[in-house]
């Protein structure tokens, strides 16, 4: 369950973020990574981006309709979200935070059941077990335990199954974030912890979360590897993030990746991002757009064609008309449901109260 | 007089009190530059500076641990946790050190700290942001527990807490917070250790606080129209509770209910109820109903208001009460 | 049979547990190497291996956060909270997590862990070793808390707990460690959920748990020459509660009074007590009455035989409710 | 209170603890660091160092004669105490963990009043502001953000104060110990992170701990300085400390300072480490005794001769008498105290539950 010591050197991030595509759509040379280049995966690369970025929208404006309680959208993060979760097999488990719509969509998922979360229907609506990606999370960086609990228990069972925990520049700073590195180092779990920072924890600006050089060097003081990554480059991130995935499936123990990106909505709907951050930052961020420079790239180099780029336009579209169907006016269920799970075996004046809430409901109270 | 919402009112008490004495601060997370998600410390940046308003990193233990150096350190900090349910990472340093460093240092050290906290539900948001965790700091000695229901009380309590030398938990009925009234400030309201009846009556005595204040004045109002005359006291203070106030009361009316978001099982309804049959044992005519959230954890936003307690619910055990 | 402590019948029970199922292993700090602080857990690390028996970091959110990551990974947690005053650091994880996470995921996430807290005073520790917090897991809906107080029921209860689908704390009563009795194990008493007469009698009904159950019994011994009869009732079950015996037994008393070691404000004779006089209104000749730890932080151990509930202060209030 | 990113390479702990002073009592270069000279101080470290493992095998007397609740000795970390106590100057505060008293000696607390919290006469029995020494702590690492915090007050205030939190390696993995060096980093508070790396946490290994190459490689992830001496050094404590709390005081913001020492008794009278840990590696940390090294040094240079040993020898047996005159069946005050000092303005109900505790003492109840 153990390692040996590791030499400082290795843990350390190298200077510069990895960056494989720059913002201009042109490739860049790098030491050790190189880009992928398999042109199935690279328009899966794209497509998922793209429904991304189409149903997040369509998420805000179910938001701005009413119908979901708060959004939380990833607009500006997709390159971080799809190259990372690319980069895992299917076995492999995802603990997501509250912003992962995008790693949740390039695994597969149904955004419904989420989108259920953000409406109020019920608290959260996938099964984790179908999906292999945990429950959404609100208390910040509480999943990042969960995610270094479950490694160690999949490694105990000898499972060929990464773990990767998503977590934001602000989560670095809660103290679970730091006892679950902590505890995936000492019993060297197979996790990656995968932090989106994009620069702000609603306000609140990375430099006021921590004086450290970068994220990232927070890893050699848990012993385990550091790395960065320019987050909206999808071919670094998936670059990167396969090699984090493989040291921890080949028993090296894990890894911290700090992706680089810019959280271009406010932080949720709720909130006004004009009240703290001005509008020549946020421009600056679209000039770095994830989505812009690979769709550049990939034309450039001929893996896509306007065919393709129109058959993902319909795709997103039809994705987010499915979203907007399941969730818009979508009822609640049966109030008296809210007794059914708490325990298996419920406590004995759960009774009581279910027939007090049914007489109640009977006599037509209560309801938004 | 002027229109002032509770929130407002609380971010009044703030620059008041920052003006009369130059100790104190704020901090937590997003309370400067955007000045707090509720905008209850708007402007504080502006007006105090960075160092009287301060914006922290993300980590609530680290919010109120510092909070005790700085009030060790001769600040009178009030720091704020962004939701109820985000209390919880602090609870150690709330309940190990906040409660108990005066008790342990045989007074020398006070830690005059209030700790702001949005509470409870009806706001329609996701989950962990919507909890009732009043028991929690309640029963906990060595700390007080206020929780204002109108704008003006939201106004006096604060600044009470304020230059009080005991730690004050502050709960903010944050569902609330919209809430008009036209008051005049500065304004200063009873002591929050006294109970206040809010409206007279002689049938039943409705107990509430916070944002079930006007569910109860609003029940009380139907109530009327059953012939039955509801006296709603408002407790504002949960630790201390003015337990003369809570008995003279059912000395009164001879039946009482007791009314809060929180779920049930120890929840302030079970503390009430045994204190009123231990100090008016003969006065009371029915046992003292409990009317709260139920005992399973806070609803999807949907669902919350089947969950929570309302006017309807509050008549029901009217009646049941009524006819014991 | 043999005569066994409570400590070694919990011991007993984690051996029985982890030979029964594979799944299931205990982490803490130092619960391998050492086998634990009270020696609960001894002999496990080598009986187990590393793996089913692990010394963590010193970082309680972290353990019971892990703890929740190995449940989901299918296996079944008994994770050790040293003592009582260091589950607070774990406090969000256990009441926003373990509490809520089958509620939160329509029952599709249970997660089966047993955590493991040794709690109360009584044995003359420094400050935090002798808290009594079950008010705070007892109010979060989702947990269920179980205190034995003999040394049968700390094997049978450990064993269906650990079994048990649902998350429970299990608060040992560690001055009750070194009880011993001859017991057979395996044992199987009733199910947790059930209260128990632990001594009939007709006066008036002491409620007790855990560490308070020998107290009572204690007090119930010495009744007798005043010739008050005493029945004792054991809850052994905080959450869920079991009312139906808690009723049935003032039905036939008229009378009772409620002891722990926790302070008085909210603690689990405010619950009692509210339930009581719900639904036995009628029967009840006097207020129940709550003979508990004081409304103060836990005293230094020199002072703590003043502060904790004994034989005198439950007899005085035997003789308050006589009188009534 | 901020300031700019620095350099990784600043940060981090030069590859070897500094020692100046070798186990055989004989100096050794360091390229960094030398040792004092002062004779005066010399003298008044050793005293400090004898004078405390006196006081503190007295402190195990009475715990085993059943006068205290229990004793967690600092025996075999006298150096790192004393060494890092003497670089503070008179107005710099401490904020200790429950294993502090040799610190305490050093700043010429009264040790008796520390006792009464371990013979449980009251919870804490010093005046932390006449003392500039906070309460001893029992929860781990939470006086560690108290130390942050109050670090964050006096520079607000602009006074001339230096903060210093103490802890142990098992600390360094409590979410408060990570949020207090996040806090500090940020708000480059003056407050120096002394953490006494004996070996053990009750009886778990530093290696059960972290992964990290050193708990010193923390720094790098707050964007601190991070240093290590030979915590059995009095003389390389002594210098390493006094950098770090001259770069505080002139605003150069937090250390975090890993002294490599070893705990030599159990964890405390109520625990038996031979349980755990193998007699070799106790007595390989016996001949690095840091009382020995230092005496044999002092000796050889000619700073101390036979009287000035004898000395401190009256001075050791001296203040262990009074500790021992101080705490012996010392008598508890007046129970009904337990309502004096928990509100300034007490809760209605305390007046009941006083009064009726007054009755139960009247009737001769109670007490141990
Ligand atoms: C424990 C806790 N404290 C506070 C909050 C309120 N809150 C929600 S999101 C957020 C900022 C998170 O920032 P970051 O980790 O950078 O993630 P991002 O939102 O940028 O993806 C805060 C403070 C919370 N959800 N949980
Ligand atoms: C929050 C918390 N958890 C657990 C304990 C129990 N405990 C007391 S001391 C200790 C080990 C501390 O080790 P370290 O930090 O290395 O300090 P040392 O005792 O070696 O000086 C533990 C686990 C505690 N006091 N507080
Ligand atoms: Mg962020
Ligand atoms: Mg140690």
């Amino acid at each position: 369950m153990h390692r040996p010591v590791r030499d400082p050197s290795e843990l350390l991030p190298p200077g510069e973020p990895v960056q494989l595509l720059q913002p201009d759509g042109v490739l860049r040379e790098h030491p050790e990574f190189a880009p992928v280049s398999d042109p199935q995966l690279l328009r899966s690369m794209l497509r998922h981006m793209v429904v991304t970025r189409q149903v997040d929208q369509e998420a805000i404006n179910l938001q701005r309709q009413g119908q979901l309680a708060v959004y939380a959208s990833c607009r500006g993060q997709e390159a971080a979200q799809v190259g990372s979760a690319l980069a895992l097999a299917d076995g492999d488990w995802i603990f997501p935070s509250y912003r992962e719509i995008g790693a949740a969509i390039t695994r597969g998922i149904d955004p419904t059941g989420l989108m259920h979360m953000y409406r109020g229907t019920w608290l959260a609506d996938h099964d984790p077990y179908a999906e292999r990606f945990g429950l959404m999370t609100i208390p910040i960086a509480t999943q990042v335990l969960h995610a270094t609990g479950f490694a160690m228990g999949t490694a105990m069972d000898g499972k060929d199954v990464v773990t990767v925990a998503y977590f934001g520049d602000g989560a670095t700073s809660e103290g679970d974030a730091h006892e679950a590195m902590t505890f995936a180092g000492v019993f060297n779990a197979p996790v990656v912890f995968f932090v989106q920072n994009n620069q702000w924890a609603i306000s609140v600006p990375v430099e006021r979360q921590t004086a450290a050089p970068s994220l990232a060097h927070k890893a050699v003081g848990y012993g385990i590897v550091g790395r960065r990554c320019d987050g909206n480059d999808v071919l670094a991130t998936y670059a990167v993030m396969s090699e984090a995935v493989e040291r921890a499936r080949s028993g090296g123990g894990p890894t911290l990746i700090e992706a680089m990106t810019y959280r271009m909505e406010s932080h949720t709907t709720s909130d006004d991002a004009n009240r703290y951050r001005g509008e020549d930052e946020v421009a600056a961020a679209a000039a770095r757009d994830p989505i812009d420079r690979f769709q550049a790239f990939l034309a450039r180099s001929g893996v896509i064609d306007d065919e393709f780029a129109a058959s993902v336009a319909g795709e997103a579209a039809a994705r987010s008309q499915q979203v907007r169907d399941a969730v818009y006016d979508a009822p609640h269920g049966d109030p008296t449901e809210l007794f059914d799970h708490v325990y298996v075996d419920p406590n004995g004046h759960f009774a009581g109260q279910r027939e007090q809430l049914a007489r109640e409901l009977a006599a037509g109270g209560g309801g938004v | 007089m002027m229109a002032v919402t509770l929130a407002q009112a609380i971010n009044h008490a703030l620059v008041d009190a920052m003006e009369a004495d130059p100790r104190v601060l704020v901090l937590g997370e997003d309370v400067g530059r955007l000045g707090g998600v509720f905008r209850v410390t708007d402007g504080l940046l502006s007006k105090f500076g960075e160092q009287r308003c301060i914006d922290t990193p993300l980590a609530e233990s680290g919010i109120i641990g510092a909070s005790v150096g700085l009030a060790m350190a001769g600040w009178r900090p009030v720091p704020e946790i962004q939701f109820d349910g985000f209390a919880y990472p602090a609870f150690e340093q709330i309940v190990s050190h906040v409660a108990k460093f005066a008790n342990r240092s045989r007074g020398t050290v006070r830690l005059p700290m209030t700790i702001r906290i949005p509470f409870g539900g009806g706001i329609g948001a996701i989950e962990h942001h919507s909890e009732s965790p009043e028991t929690y700091w309640a029963h906990t000695s060595g700390l007080k527990v206020f929780v204002p229901a109108t704008p003006d009380d939201a106004y006096s309590m604060m600044r009470e807490a304020i230059v009080a030398d005991d730690p004050v938990i502050f709960l903010e009925p944050k569902r609330r917070y919209w809430t008009k009234a036209d008051v005049e400030l500065p304004v200063s309201t009873a002591p929050a250790r006294q109970a206040l009846v809010r409206r007279d009556g002689s049938t039943v005595t409705v107990f509430a606080y916070g944002p079930m204040v006007k569910t109860a004045l609003d029940a009380a109002a139907v109530a009327d129209d059953h012939g039955w005359s509801l006296q709603v006291v408002d407790l504002r203070s949960l630790s201390p509770l003015d337990v003369d106030t809570i008995v003279s009361s059912v000395q009164q009316t001879g039946r009482a209910i007791v009314v809060h978001e929180a779920s049930r099982t120890l929840g302030m309804g079970a503390e009430i109820a045994a204190l009123i049959q231990e100090h008016a044992f003969y006065a009371l005519e029915a046992p003292v109903l409990r009317v709260t959230g139920f005992d399973t954890p806070y609803p999807p936003a949907r669902l919350e208001n089947f969950w929570l307690p309302g006017v309807d619910r509050i008549l029901d055990a009217v009646q049941q009460v009524l006819t014991y």
